[in-house]
């Protein structure tokens, strides 16, 4: 089978290419999207709209106009796939995503369906300072209707997304700059993956460590260190937040007996408390240590280079973590 | 806005039908007043008593596949489009034979073939969604349209703007239809708005706008029929700032304190139903019989639709697993 | 010490009035908030705008700008409670309320503050259906830089509104359907109550059930229910969501050894699940029993009364969660 | 918008200090140029190269009492309001001695001192804000006035449509104040916006709008004037789109392959900095020595600050904990 050397942004754009010429109700809109506008904030759509003429449209700067249109395209037959620049930019259309494209099916009883993804960028390390970097994958996931990928390797970034566009309900979709910048090989066949389900990084037998994103990147640079210190990981990488892969995650923490949650995100009422939760809910006596929790600290993301780094975890947090639960 | 003489008129048909869907929605708004008041139907309820002239000469240019996004004051607009009554009582008693099984309830109903595709209680959000509909209407190259319904209130909220440019740079045949009531919820369109016409707005987005007397069946007739036409030619979106008055308040029970003395028996004296049937009569278009007839046959679909409704079963608890997802969730 | 009888509503009334008498830089804005419209879709602000003019002002529906009004006229020294009239409308304020409110003072290193308070109203029992009863306090747990409270009782509706309105930093207030039914006496002179320190209701030995807002009213229904079962619950009332009392919750779950959390929200990346992680991780092995969560299913909120019902955690379900976790 | 001969007239000294201004927005943006591209500052940085007469005009009216809120291409709005280049240089730098500690950096600069209140990156943000400082200043009683900058890209979302409202109705002291530099990232101003003047949605707001030559001080001068006098006056808020260009792109690196060839080019012919010198030189205003000077005593002023800036320190991680809240978070 025949691969391709790509980056996160050429999955998707692999994806976008693939599914906009086998389904042609796809459609593809968001600010400079178009190829005169350059294809996107990361050429993410590059080569769509000279290949699919008027079903991708640059937008004016309107959140709240962009994700409406979506919706309404996707209730009339359409699978519109919107990039919301940067995540923080979701909060000037959370109504629309959140009371309207997640709700209407079913305040509707089921008459109507919002077959939309949204794709945004975010993470920390850029230096973009406070308003620019959120990870806010925790909101979404608390949120019903709407489905939360999150993705880390190039192959997932391609086959989830093609997931996301088949899906008949709303996702979100997030590409973090932190797994931007490892290119890896990709299946030129690489069709969709599975929403909801976990991939086994590495397998291990002593702790569990649950990722996604970012953190599933940086969980890999760690693992030379994991083994250094003799232990035998287990690295999860959950793709999917909302709907999460409980199964996977359970049978590794039931083997392990000890689990680690590294996430972006803010620790504090994260999407890593609704995981650590569960597990202790239903491994309750069965596990080893107490399940532990690496995540953002509960401030703004910081613009200096030094605290940026102290605000992301790091590999290294990851590894000192770990040796802790096995002592 | 006064029109031109070659302005679109209405003949006796054209009339007749616009008169037909205004006792349509004031029928149908009296049972459920009534039916409330009996404390047979519990829903936050808001009544636009007053406003019947703007749906009912809008719809009268629609066809089922001609779609319109509403808002929690918004049954009217789907009576006057000629929405079944059987589940939209079902609907709003909660049960499982109304439209949205129960679970939308008057806020949300929403009727696809009869092209009522949502109503939203989110002040403002009908227009970004009617230019998405508007938007696929265009890309499938038909002729149809869509209207978005919002009130005077609404035209200060972000999404108004962010709509009516996209639908304005974008050509998306959709009107914007504004009943401008005075009031949104209980402070006077004087207070929340630094404009005194909506329709001025347009200019700031490409379109043209006009302000209608709302309450005048010939005005409006003349507006919509030339918005229409213009969007399903493809010349793009219209807005139309239509004059009226909610004769019951906000929400049923409001009090209306906040009103100047005198304002609502005023607004009253122009109750647009009394008034155009009248008109009806005296041009000749219908006679006492007539009207009579037809009053009488819609009160007999309402209150058989009140009965089915409230003769509807209620939703299982096992609903709240349906229609989150297209699958259904895992209990 | 006189007391007065009253609702929830009237608490927050009484600590507006007190607050606007005291300090003249407190201001009051939102819909239809002035006296001729009313004073607000409660009514809490009633009276002020007569006795204290201009400094009340009713707005336009435009809940950005509002709340931008509330942001720059804080950062001048003044101290705005802004009402968003229901919770699911802080969906289009979000920016201004997560992105400048929030963060303003981190990232402009301290050199200004936004002491503001949003109020708003929440909660199913209204049958008011998908989009006006969504208890959303996780997402504002889960941001940095804004206090989140929830109170349930007149007293603390009272207290803690004047804690709020003091407070240098901004706080959301959140007042929920299922607390505005039952009166109760307050203090003439009921002062602030402090930020963060959760309140225990009734002291007990075998459960600890932390709830807030509407679920602390339906545990006081559940607690005859309790006793009947033979079970002695120690029912805490969170008041402060963030930051939350993490000293009491975890003294009473030592002494328990049995958690149950009870918050309307959505079960799901819920804000109990933080409460539920710390809990696990701080008393790790120390337990009877592992924390059980009860929270909103995750679809939108139902319109038919009886679906609403179902949706709601009833006193009914608390109590055989009790019981549960005692077996 | 061409003024009618009545119209405010900028003389020798407000002509010279614009200029200054000009200039020192010039040379600060040349060193931060120049420094990035040595590899000495990381940072996002949007050039305002070529809209130095809008903020340069606009800071000529301002006393540290009046406020702006500006966006992530508001550099040159600091600068021209004089706010002091060390802190400014250490903030970009991320360091302690930075306005705001490095913790906010370029596109969250800060300076309550001379006025500086918000720096936002999201686009439409800075006007709503800046109308609370105006109802502040209303509320006071004093004369301050508040600048609200912004794009024309982001006169198309939400929040200016609100913001514009609520100033209109509440009469607040605010200017808002948009160099249309004819792109919104690399989306052209025709294609995001639906009217071919920002201005004209002046009108829906109940407030005065111009469109103005950017480039032109003496234009710029009548117009600034008047609309501070105004707001000073308690009459209300003015919208000024001042048509510009930024000659530099959206961020710094941006190859600016989505204009039309030459339209850059042509743009630059207009560069505001040497017609404006020339033509102080001409009527005689300031002699080349004097501008040379001028310019010497600025280049030295931004050495200084760089040299500052690159030598503060780098923050500890304990800064996480502080100006979260007032009280420091514990560790
Ligand atoms: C975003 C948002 N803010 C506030 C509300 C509360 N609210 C419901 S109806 C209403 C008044 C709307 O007035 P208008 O747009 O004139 O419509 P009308 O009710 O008069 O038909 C308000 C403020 C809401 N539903 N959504
Ligand atoms: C709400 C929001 N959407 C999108 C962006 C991304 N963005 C940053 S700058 C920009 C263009 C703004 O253009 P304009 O308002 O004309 O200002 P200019 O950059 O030309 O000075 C965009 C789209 C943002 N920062 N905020
Ligand atoms: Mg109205
Ligand atoms: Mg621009």
């Amino acid at each position: 089978m025949s691969t391709t050397k790509m980056h996160a942004i050429q999955g998707v754009n692999a994806a976008l290419h693939q599914a906009m010429a086998e389904d042609e109700k796809v459609l593809v809109l968001g600010e400079d999207i178009a190829d005169p506008e350059g294809g996107g904030i990361t050429g993410a759509a590059q080569g769509l709209s000279t290949k699919f003429g008027d079903r991708v449209r640059s937008t004016p700067i309107s959140e709240q106009a962009i994700v409406g249109a979506a919706i309404g395209a996707a209730m009339a037959g359409y699978k519109p796939v919107a990039e919301i620049m940067l995540m923080n930019f979701t909060t000037v259309a959370m109504d629309m995503i959140f009371n309207h494209a997640a709700k209407l099916r079913f305040m509707s009883g089921g008459q109507t369906s919002v077959p939309i993804v949204i794709r945004t960028l975010t993470g920390a390390g850029w230096q973009t300072a406070g308003q620019h970097a959120d990870h806010l994958e925790g909101w979404f996931a608390h949120a019903a209707g709407i489905k939360v990928v999150a993705p880390s390797s190039p192959a997932d970034y391609k086959g989830l997304m093609l997931s996301c566009i088949q899906d008949p309900d709303p996702c979100i979709f997030i590409e973090s700059a932190g797994t931007m910048f490892i290119p890896s090989e990709v299946d030129d066949d690489q069709g969709p993956i599975p929403l909801g389900k976990a991939r086994i990084v590495q397998e291990g037998t002593d702790v569990t460590l649950v990722t996604w994103s970012s953190q599933c990147i940086r969980a890999q640079m760690a693992l030379e260190g994991f083994a250094e210190a003799g232990v035998s990981v287990e690295l999860i990488d959950l793709r999917t937040i909302s709907p999460w892969d409980r199964e996977t995650v359970l049978a590794s923490a039931q083997k392990t007996g000890r689990v680690l949650i590294a996430h972006e995100a803010v620790r504090d009422f994260g999407p890593g408390a609704e995981i650590a939760a569960t597990i202790n809910e239903e491994l309750f006596g069965k596990l080893k240590a107490p399940v532990r929790r690496l995540g953002a600290p509960k401030c703004p993301v910081p613009f200096a280079k030094a605290l940026e780094d102290a605000y992301i975890v790091q590999p290294a947090d990851m590894i000192a973590a770990v040796k802790g639960l096995m002592s | 806005m006064s029109e031109a003489s070659n302005a679109p008129q209405p003949d006796t048909k054209a009339l007749v039908d616009i008169y037909r869907r205004m006792v349509r929605i004031e029928r149908n708004d009296d049972a459920i007043l009534s039916t409330i008041r009996k404390g047979r139907l519990q829903m936050p309820y808001y009544s636009a008593r007053g406003q019947e002239v703007i749906p009912a000469t809008v719809s009268h240019f629609l066809t089922d596949e001609d779609q319109i996004c509403t808002i929690y004051r918004g049954i009217q607009d789907m009576v006057a489009k000629d929405m079944p009554l059987k589940p939209l009582w079902a609907e709003i008693a909660g049960r499982v034979d109304g439209t949205c099984k129960g679970k939308g309830g008057p806020m949300h109903l929403t009727h696809p073939e009869t092209g009522v595709m949502v109503t939203t209680g989110i002040v403002g959000s009908s227009m970004p969604i009617a230019n998405g509909l508007a938007w696929a209407a265009q890309l499938d190259g038909s002729k149809r349209v869509v209207i978005a319904y919002f009130g005077d209130g609404a035209s200060n909220i972000g999404a108004f703007h962010e709509a009516m440019n996209l639908a304005g740079l974008w050509k998306l045949p959709v009107i914007f239809v504004c009943p401008n009531n005075r009031y949104a919820e209980h402070t006077s369109f004087e207070k929340g708005t630094a404009v005194d016409k909506i329709s001025k707005r347009a200019v700031g987005y490409g379109m043209p706008g006009f302000t209608i007397d709302g309450n005048d069946p010939f005005e409006m007739y003349a507006h919509v029929a030339t918005a229409i036409d213009r969007a399903r030619a493809g010349e793009g979106p219209t807005l139309l700032e239509c004059n009226t008055f909610r004769f019951m308040g906000h929400v049923l029970g409001d009090d209306m304190k906040y009103m100047p003395e005198g304002e609502l028996a005023k607004a009253k004296e122009n109750d647009p139903l009394p008034a155009f049937r009248q008109k009806l009569l005296d041009d000749g278009h219908a006679t006492e019989a007539q009207l009579e007839e037809m009053t009488q046959q819609i009160e007999q679909e309402v209150a058989a639709a009140r009965e089915f409704g409230m003769a509807s079963e209620v939703p299982s608890a096992d609903e709240l697993r349906r229609d989150v997802f297209e699958q259904e969730m895992s209990a």
